[in-house]
């Protein structure tokens, strides 16, 4: 072979020539994949508002991601998967029962304001679906606040309305949860399963856990944010959350209930919202763990989670600014300047 | 002034060349704590636009008589006076507006916007025009307020000037402060576009 | 007790099983050689011969212009018949002495030193300096520099860097297992040089017969020592194999000689002990020739100053639509535009990847912030923060994030989701700002 | 003294009723000094000091002299007054005691004057009926909550810098939308401590 000819060819490129497997648009569809057993229990104990719900959000968020790319003259990217992610985590995220312009508006909240106006993927300071709840519940309350009761019936049309566990914690106490569960292994195994009131993709505890676990071990998120914000909360709720005292608290009604394992697993691992060196991931979590607990046991509201997320995210950029990472072998040279 | 301009002008600028909130982009607290509703947004409007031109007409009558160095005091007082004024009054005649926006009336006296105006354009100019300036500057500051009022009481009440107007369930976040960042953000983006749009101006306002 | 190794790094595959069983076999010198005056980092040579002059092998045809420098030798004999700019690997004209072969192989006079542990430490760093031996995993420094450290600098270790954790890469991994005693000669004379009591031989635990030839060829010798090494992405920089092997800490934009070490390639020890012995130049050097795109890979003992294209023809030319052609290895390499380039002191591999293996990178996504690439740094750096500034123009803002101690290993581009060049942004910003 | 009151009135004023995020005021600084970290940080500190000391000032002002007095009608002028006097007397001393913190803190003294907060604190104190203690304690916790507001926001648009911004929300108009995301999350704390 003449290697002359051949000549023009050969790309030229600057180092490294080889790369990894991974991509973005991989790493969105199997957080979105690992989600599925969580929905499904949603589907399960809901039925088909639930999946109306759930497709309307992803629905919008696509679309408004491909109009807003379109309108404004980018490339669009809907194929990177990260809009729908936006629309399923906020699907996940409302009430079962809501009237269909919310999933609808918090979608476009989420897509167009919270990540589009700053610039896109990779940007945004907030995590786009919790924004769009937030949204929507202030802007709705009541029918943010109305709760279904699960039937895993499938057929159920005239659902019954009732409340979370956590809002019953919060407003009538410890007894009146043990007098509605029966007892405390009953309250656990139904908050684990996901028979209880609750957004229709945060109730089943076991099925994010095993979302959550799938994407540790295949290394799409790291410990540092779950397991310090759930470890915080634990902590707080066994300390402060009992009636009788210090250390009377019961960690796992807090741990299995509200949005906890979907915010912790994934919410607040939301790579572009909170800061990228471990360290500093350390420091959110706990950030997240401690707000929700004050937002629980003090504040206006049963649930904190998102306002924790949320908040937290405010000091996303500040934490990945002040935590540095020494480069190998600036100590030595420091002394070094010292002397 | 390098050059004099009349008075209509003087009353254009105010509203849309020199816009206090979205073309300066200062004296922005009112903009978001008085504008849940049209109502306290006008009259918070009226009540700038009487200080603005009293004390625009105030500084121009002695500017000739003061010193210089002591203006910057001087000025400070001569607002004060007038906002004085303007609270009692309001607190008097405007009783339900006044307990809303009662705070926001008196921190008038610390508006950016009319000490600036003072500064640059009354302390340098005859009567009459720092009085159609201080109008035309008044005017925009309502204009701008009753605008922004306007979306986040139709949106977050579904009501203009506390009458219902739309019959279904509003949103509530517009009369939020979260809505009120909302709508002065949107509101300064749009006259942007159009800025980059039909005239070409570069853009990015304020700061 | 796991393996020695440093923090970060990536786990590429390696394919060096493409050409790890092929024994070094000695490539035929073709009729021209271009050998360029300037293969090694520092100053370049000014050429000794004139056009027409007839030269031998080995012959000494470019004295050192300043003290980083090294000496050229002409690798053939015959005939030099031009002297002139000729393109290099990096795309550079580099002054080149091009050298008519007269396929005689007439060696020039060599001065052979039996004896050679007994000369002194000056006379052996002499005989380092004369043959030219740069350091040949890669960066080409000249070898006798690195040899004199300064005064205040003691020197206890000299490490033998045996890691070669460049995928597709087996030069050092065949001389290991070809010529483990001249290796550890080679050691020998280094800490002689140096006046060192300890030399450690690094090699990465995929090379499990390279480990066991090497400890076969040190047992008797006092101070030295083989050690296993993690398989990881670059275990092979300097500080990195430091790091592992000594737990010691390169400061920041310093050398090894800092922390009192100094590292040599497998390929350097064995010239270095051929300088020692026989007075042989550095003139020969084996490369990998690699890749899914050619037909019969293998590792050639390769004159300075072939043609890549010559070598290829070698190797039974490409095959499956060639993409790249890399001198170098896949992290590090330089992709070549033109095959009539010649190979090098520093060139370690020529690696062919055919053109549906090629990842194209002009089409890069935002950084989502995985930190990805901060997991992997060696260095402890934030290589998506460096990007973010380059990609927006914030050159100076690159500097507070250490850009200067980035070595552009690479690891960061490899893993990162969204395809960004993350090197070559770090480079071009290197570029706009002032150290 | 009840150290748990005066707690929560410190955590109250700086995070519930965080100055710019729920009440609104101080938004020409906020969105003024908030490019640069360096210049956030320089005017937080300027802030909360100046903050507590013209609180403490304006309650003496307001207790000993104007209520005596009977002039709490002219509660603007004279405040606006006490302000002004000790910022422009701040000025001075500290060009001629520590002309290092001039250079580095003055330049923040000249905004403070024209701001709303300074002013609203001593006219809120008087409002709520603050004693002394309280008034210093409302004082600190405005100050530290619109540092924290201030080096937030400074943190995020320093990243914002970085990012593609549709060209009409450039500038002033995505940092309004940033402050809105921010009460937005700042209203998680509300009903946190009820006064």
């Amino acid at each position: 072979m003449d290697a002359t000819e051949k000549e023009h060819s050969f790309i030229v490129s600057s180092s490294p020539h080889v790369r990894s497997g991974e991509t973005t648009s991989r790493i969105m569809w199997t957080v979105s994949l690992s989600l599925l057993p969580a929905l499904l229990m949603g589907f399960y104990f809901f039925g088909p508002k639930a999946i109306l719900v759930t497709a309307l959000s992803i629905i919008s968020a696509v679309a408004s991601e491909y109009i807003f790319e379109k309108i404004s003259g980018k490339k669009a990217a809907i194929s990177d998967g990260s809009s729908f992610l936006t629309g399923l985590l906020l699907g996940m995220n409302l009430p079962p029962s809501v009237p269909f312009y919310i999933p609808v508006i918090g979608s476009i909240v989420a897509v167009v304001i919270t990540k589009q106006l700053f610039g896109g993927l990779g940007f945004n300071i907030f995590n786009p679906a919790l924004i769009g709840r937030a949204f929507v519940l202030i802007s709705w309350p009541r029918a943010m606040t109305t709760w279904m009761a699960p039937t895993a019936a499938f057929v159920a049309l005239d659902a019954k309305t009732t409340a979370t566990p956590l809002g019953i914690l919060k407003e009538e106490g410890m007894g009146h949860l043990m007098e509605v569960f029966g007892s405390k292994i009953n309250l656990y195994t139904e908050l684990l399963l996901g028979h209880s009131a609750g957004s229709l993709g945060e109730v089943s505890a076991i099925a994010l856990i095993v979302g959550g676990v799938f994407l540790l071990v295949r290394g799409y998120i790291t410990w540092h944010i779950p397991f310090s914000f759930l470890g915080t909360v634990a902590l707080l709720a066994w300390v402060f959350g009992g009636k009788a005292g210090l250390f009377t608290g019961d960690p796992i009604i807090h741990l299995l209930s509200g949005g906890l394992m979907l915010g912790a697993f994934f919410m607040a691992t939301d790579y572009v919202t909170s800061p990228s060196v471990r360290k500093g991931q350390i420091i959110f979590g706990i950030g997240c763990g401690a707000i929700t607990m004050l937002i629980r046991l003090k504040g206006g509201f049963p649930e904190g989670v998102m306002f924790a997320i949320l908040l937290m995210n405010c000091f996303s950029p500040l934490i990945d600014r002040s935590v540095t990472r020494k480069p190998f072998g600036a100590i030595k040279v420091n002394k070094e300047q010292k002397k | 002034m390098i050059k004099q301009r009349s008075n209509w002008e003087l009353i254009k600028n105010g509203i849309f060349g020199e816009n206090t909130i979205f073309r300066m982009a200062i004296s922005l607290c009112p903009s978001i704590a008085v504008t849940t509703g049209i109502r306290n947004a006008f009259y918070m409007g009226i009540a700038v636009i009487f200080v603005q031109v009293m004390v625009n007409v105030s500084v121009s009558a002695i500017r000739k008589i003061i010193h210089p160095r002591i203006r910057i005091p001087i000025f400070m007082l001569i607002i004060a006076g007038w906002v004085s004024v303007i609270d009692m009054t309001m607190a008097a005649f405007a009783r339900p507006a006044y307990k809303e926006i009662g705070l926001y009336i008196q921190l008038i006296v610390a508006f950016a916007s009319i000490f600036a105006r003072a500064e640059v354009f009354a302390s340098k100019n005859k009567m009459t025009s720092s009085a159609m300036d201080g109008l035309g500057m008044g005017i925009g500051f309502l204009v701008a307020l009753v605008l922004i009022g306007f979306f986040r009481e139709l949106l977050g009440k579904g009501a203009l000037w506390g009458m219902p107007i739309i019959h279904s369930k509003p949103m509530l976040i517009m009369i939020m402060p979260t809505g009120g960042f909302f709508a002065v953000g949107f509101l300064m983006a749009f006259f942007n576009w159009i800025d980059i749009k039909f005239f070409g101006g570069k853009g990015a306002s304020g700061v | 007790m796991g393996l020695a190794t440093f923090k970060g790094g990536i786990h590429p595959p390696d394919k060096k099983i493409l050409a790890a069983n092929c024994a070094i076999a000695e490539a035929k010198p073709p009729k021209t050689l271009v050998i360029p005056l300037s293969q090694h980092i520092g100053a370049p040579c000014k050429p000794l011969v004139t056009i027409g002059q007839e030269v031998k092998k080995g012959e000494l045809i470019g004295e050192p212009g300043g003290f980083v420098s090294s000496p050229v030798h002409s690798s053939v004999s015959g005939k030099v018949v031009a002297i002139g700019d000729f393109p290099s690997a990096t795309g550079k004209m580099v002054s080149s002495v091009v050298i008519e072969n007269n396929f005689r192989d007439e060696w020039t006079t060599l001065k052979d030193s039996p004896d050679y542990m007994g000369l002194s430490a000056d006379e052996l760093r002499g005989k380092i300096k004369d043959a030219g031996i740069v350091g040949m995993g890669g960066a080409a420094f000249p070898t006798n520099v690195k040899l004199s450290p300064t005064k205040e600098k003691t020197i206890d270790v000299v490490l033998i860097n045996g890691a070669e954790c460049e995928p597709y890469l087996t030069a050092d991994y065949r001389l290991m297992l070809e010529k483990p005693t001249e290796i550890v000669e080679g050691l020998k004379v280094l800490m002689k040089v140096l006046g060192v009591r300890k030399g450690y031989i690094g090699i990465e635990s995929n090379k499990p017969d390279a480990v066991a030839s090497m400890q076969e060829a040190v047992t008797g010798e006092t101070g030295i020592e083989v050690y296993a090494l993690e398989v990881k992405y670059p275990q092979g920089a300097e500080k990195m194999l430091i790091k592992a092997l000594l737990d010691r800490e390169v400061p920041a934009r310093g050398l090894p000689m800092d922390v009192g070490v100094v590292v040599q390639n497998v390929g350097t020890s064995l010239a270095v002990y051929e300088a020692a012995r026989y007075g042989k130049p550095l003139i020969e050097r084996v490369v990998t020739v690699t890749g899914e795109g050619i037909n019969t890979p293998g590792n050639l003992m390769v004159r300075i100053g072939v043609q890549i294209s010559s070598l290829i023809e070698e190797c039974g030319g490409f095959k499956n639509g060639v993409g790249k052609v890399i001198s170098g290895g896949p992290m590090m390499g330089f992709a070549l535009y033109s095959l009539d380039v010649p190979v090098t002191k520093g060139t370690s591999g020529i690696l062919v990847i055919p053109e549906k293996d090629i990842v194209h990178t002009d089409d890069f996504g935002p950084c989502i912030r995985c930190g990805r690439c901060i997991d992997v740094c060696p260095m402890n750096l934030i290589p998506s923060m460096l990007s973010i500034f380059s990609e927006k123009g914030f050159f100076e803002d690159a500097r507070e994030y250490n850009l200067f101690d980035c070595f552009e290993c690479g690891t960061c581009a490899y893993v990162c989701p969204s395809k960004r060049p993350i090197v070559q942004l770090v480079r071009l910003t290197k570029s706009m700002v002032k150290p | 003294m009840d150290f748990g009151k005066l707690f929560e009135l410190i955590i109250a004023a700086s995070v519930i009723n965080n100055f710019v995020f729920t009440r609104f005021l101080g938004l020409c600084i906020f969105f003024g000094v908030t490019k640069k970290m360096d210049t956030a940080v320089g005017m937080s500190i300027t802030f909360t000091a100046v903050m507590m000391i013209s609180a403490a000032l304006s309650w003496v002002v307001f207790k000993y002299i104007m209520i005596p007095l009977d002039i709490t009608f002219l509660k603007i002028i004279i405040f606006i007054g006490v302000v002004a006097a000790f910022v422009q007397s701040a000025d001075t001393i500290m060009r001629k005691v520590s002309p290092g913190m001039y250079f580095k803190l003055g330049v923040y003294l000249a905004l403070i004057t024209t701001n709303c907060i300074i002013i609203a604190v001593p006219l809120i104190n008087a409002g709520e009926g603050y004693n002394f203690i309280e008034s210093l304690a409302f004082g600190l916790g405005s100050g530290l909550g619109f540092a924290l507001a201030l080096v937030i926001m400074a943190s995020i648009r320093e990243k914002l810098e970085l990012a593609d911004v549709p060209r009409p929300f450039r500038g002033l108009p995505i940092s309004f939308i940033t402050a809105a995301l921010i009460a937005l999350a700042f209203t998680g704390f509300s009903g946190l401590i009820t006064l």
